[in-house]
């Protein structure tokens, strides 16, 4: 693990068709990553995430992701991902596939990512049409008999997550809601930690999982990284920015516009948002 | 007394199914709003679990998304979110679990995936999320949603969770409960009739022969909830 | 969930013939309900526990253990449980049966118990002869074909383990090393937890879960209840009385002399610790 | 230069194929004294992972069980058990795994379950543990081992783990190491020859043809070793 910056994280890292997951509930989505994936043009990336919402509606209308693979896509608490639902009803940009589970679907199949299994099992899927559009397969308990659905494990290529904070020697902090962050960097074959910052020690706090430094292949400095999503202890939740999403995204021009304006045109998390204050005092 | 809207009627009706001691699983809106109210109202201690893995929440303002940092620091346990779907869901602690969806069939059956052909739809929808496993794992489902011709549909366009274990569906006209297996209309609000639930329901609707009218909500569960709506009105 | 005294716990929830675990790594050994269980005089016990030390040679050489299901037995950095082997080797005080497994066999069962699960799938058990003496299954993975081992959920009648503290309300809180004790209670279909002490409210702390009242059927106070065991925060293990432990449960009976003087003899957890400072003294 | 034990030899010769940044699992005893005399010597950056959850423990004194407070307190990262096996061990992530064992045979194949038949054991031993997926699960299995006819057997009694990870067995006289499938005699101690490992190994032993002999400790190991081992020598 080395601590570098996000640009060069990503450009090491990162390849064209890679299986990518960023990772988060609602807590320390990583929009700082998901911007330099943007800016560095990055094209037929397969994304995993529970919960895509505004980060991953920005990746697939800018054209980096082939397929979906997914639990539920919104934008929580306010409406529709206007740039993925533009992909898939009206194949735009480009096509996107989408692979579609159930929450429990997903979590097992990050947790059994996370601990080297090919599959986990869930008492699911049971009598849905999700059954017969995505990956799953039956599975019987070799005891009771039991009919249960098995899932694929997750295995990125790379997870990408937000925390809190790490140290000089790469050891990462989070805490509050941690989602699935530890099993995306587990279960992934490369992984990268953006933090809001750097500190010489990490003292225990309620609640906090640590990812050691040396299951974390690069670290990287991104103050405010996860707005519009929070870190817990250090700034809420944007709500007004989720809501303000819903009129940005629903055109096409305005959603490219907005892009090129406050991502592709800026040239890290910082000018991000100087673009960002400008353009409310504007 | 003062007036009311729909939404209130519907989270007021829905709360008054939470007893003292439930556990319940909540989504974000209206599910969110009735399950707090019943904690400041009859069931203090109703007990709050959101999927993104805070158990026992005890939010003051009602959050915006089921991740706010407040449902966090005011849990009694934080867990990951496999801990929370495999322990918690799965391993049947949850009395009940909340539902809301754009269509629902006379069985109980949710669509919250497409309008219109998987492969072609008209409306991609956000998808199940916890639904599926949800509707399987809970003791008890309530469902939540607004009465529409296109929501209450004798066909799904596609089926994201079972209706087995749906006990109740409140809809802003009244409520529907199973009974041999078939949604029926039981209670109506304030103001509506059967012919305002038929009309607006896709299939042939049963009407159970007492149809009660519901209670209108209280001016005591009125200032409950609108103390409680500050944030959730920003969505 | 009820703050009740550990000896009306005992008589109320756990049956002869039930299937129980007192889990703990280590930390937290549940000791004062093991020994209630000898006072009450249980019999035909099946005993669950990764690693069964000083309190599972005590039930088993007092004569209340039917069968073992284990993964390690022994005095840790000490060495042998007489009371167990004598029970598996001569059949003293009677045969026990047992049921072997690894850690990461336990492990998986106990997590699976705690899911709700049927079964734990793990990569293991594979070439040993541990596979032919136990409850082991294979199976293949649906999706890779890959050959997996399959152990049965525990679900045990009764889980008992220790903690820290409680609040009034009955929450559990406890931290350090955590071992499979959310599990154990999780897994079981009744639960006991006893505690170090009661308090108003369980501030939050470092690396601590928190077992809600509603999933814990009853919290009994016992101070200094994981003796020679500790209660990280409380007291420290009493190693001087594991390495005694060897001595005084290599004949049967000085075993059932102690036994008798410190546990059948003394009503509760503190009459125990009494009894043990008096033979000090003496 | 001072006198030195068996077991010190062991631990030394074992500490140092250790190098800065493995990740260890560690169990009690003389592996716990070789990886905490790493850290203290040549390889401080070496992390301790102990089965009862605590990873990068950093203790002061041996501790006397895997599961003593201090070996939670200082370490990186203390996780569930559950945890530590699937997510860590079964995933991969560990380089080095210690293990020891009442009978070994020329495959590295281990025995800690039963001396005798199963059904009617001789001698009960304490059983697996972590080691049949240990064995599995790290990258190199580093056996150690008091080198006697009664532990070096021709055929096991049960065979406990499996060898095929097996790099190293460090006994008091000195070192084997797979040489195509079968333990061989590599090097040994000051004051030891292959006569020795021969005459304590209950199959014919293959001696290398440049058989070593290892460094005896040097001050400096014994100081830090000696440092360690006050709580430990309780045992």
């Amino acid at each position: 693990m080395a601590v570098v910056s996000l640009s060069d994280a990503i450009r090491e890292l990162v390849r064209n068709g890679d299986v990518v997951a960023l990772e988060g509930f609602t807590h320390l989505i990583p929009h700082a990553a998901g911007h330099e994936l943007i800016r560095q043009g990055r094209r037929d990336l397969t994304l995993i995430r529970m919960t895509p919402d505004v980060v991953y509606d920005q990746l697939i209308g800018m054209g980096c992701a082939r397929k979906l693979v997914f639990s539920w896509g919104g934008n929580p608490g306010v409406g529709p991902l206007h740039r993925l639902r533009d992909a898939v009803e009206h194949g735009w940009p480009s096509r996107l596939e989408l692979e579609e589970h159930s929450h429990a679907g997903m979590a097992a199949a990050w947790a059994a990512g996370a601990a080297g299994l090919p599959f986990g099992v869930l008492r699911g899927y049971t009598d849905t049409d999700l059954a017969a559009r995505t990956r799953v397969a039956r599975i019987a308990c070799p005891f009771s008999g039991e009919d249960l659905a098995a899932v694929p494990a997750h295995r990125p290529d790379v997870g990408i997550v937000h925390a809190q904070r790490a140290d000089r020697q790469g050891n990462v902090q989070l805490w509050g809601i941690v989602g699935v962050q530890k099993e995306a960097v587990l279960a992934s074959a490369r992984s990268i930690v953006t933090v809001e910052e750097i500190v010489d020690e990490l003292e225990p706090r309620p609640n906090a999982i640590v990812l050691p430094s040396w299951v974390v292949d690069a670290v990287c400095l991104a103050p405010r990284g996860a707005h519009p999503s929070y870190a817990h202890g250090y700034y809420d939740r944007d709500n007004g920015f989720y809501v303000a999403w819903e009129a940005i995204s629903r055109s096409r021009d305005r959603f490219l516009a907005w892009m090129r304006r406050h991502v592709v045109e800026t040239a890290d998390v910082g000018e991000y948002h100087a673009s960002l204050r400008q353009t409310v005092l504007a | 007394m003062t007036g009311y809207t729909a939404d209130e009627m519907m989270a007021v009706e829905a709360s008054r199914r939470l007893a003292e001691g439930m556990v319940c699983f909540v989504g974000i809106g209206l599910p969110s709003l009735a399950a707090n109210l019943a904690r400041r109202t009859h069931a203090p201690g109703c007990v709050l679990v959101y999927e993104s893995g805070t158990i026992g929440s005890k939010p003051v303002e009602l959050p915006l998304s089921i991740g706010d940092g407040e449902l966090a620091e005011t849990a009694d346990a934080v867990v990951s979110v496999p801990e929370m779907f495999a322990y918690w869901l799965q391993g049947g602690r949850i009395d009940v679990g909340f539902l809301g969806a754009a269509q629902i069939d006379r069985h109980g059956n949710l669509n919250s995936t497409v309008i219109g052909p998987y492969e072609q739809p008209l409306v991609r929808l956000p998808g199940g999320g916890g639904a599926p496993e949800i509707a399987l794992g809970v003791r008890d489902v309530f469902v939540m949603l607004k009465h529409r011709r296109r929501a209450f549909v004798s066909g799904l366009d596609f089926k994201t969770s079972v209706g087995d274990n749906v006990r109740v569906v409140v809809t802003d006209v009244g409520v529907l409960e199973p009974v041999d297996g078939e949604l029926t209309l039981v209670a109506v609000h304030e103001g509506a009739d059967s012919d305002t639930a038929r009309a607006a329901t896709g299939w042939e609707l049963r009407v159970s022969e007492d149809l009660r009218e519901t209670e209108p909500p209280t001016d005591a569960e009125l200032r409950a909830l609108r103390a409680l709506r500050t944030k959730g009105a920003a969505a």
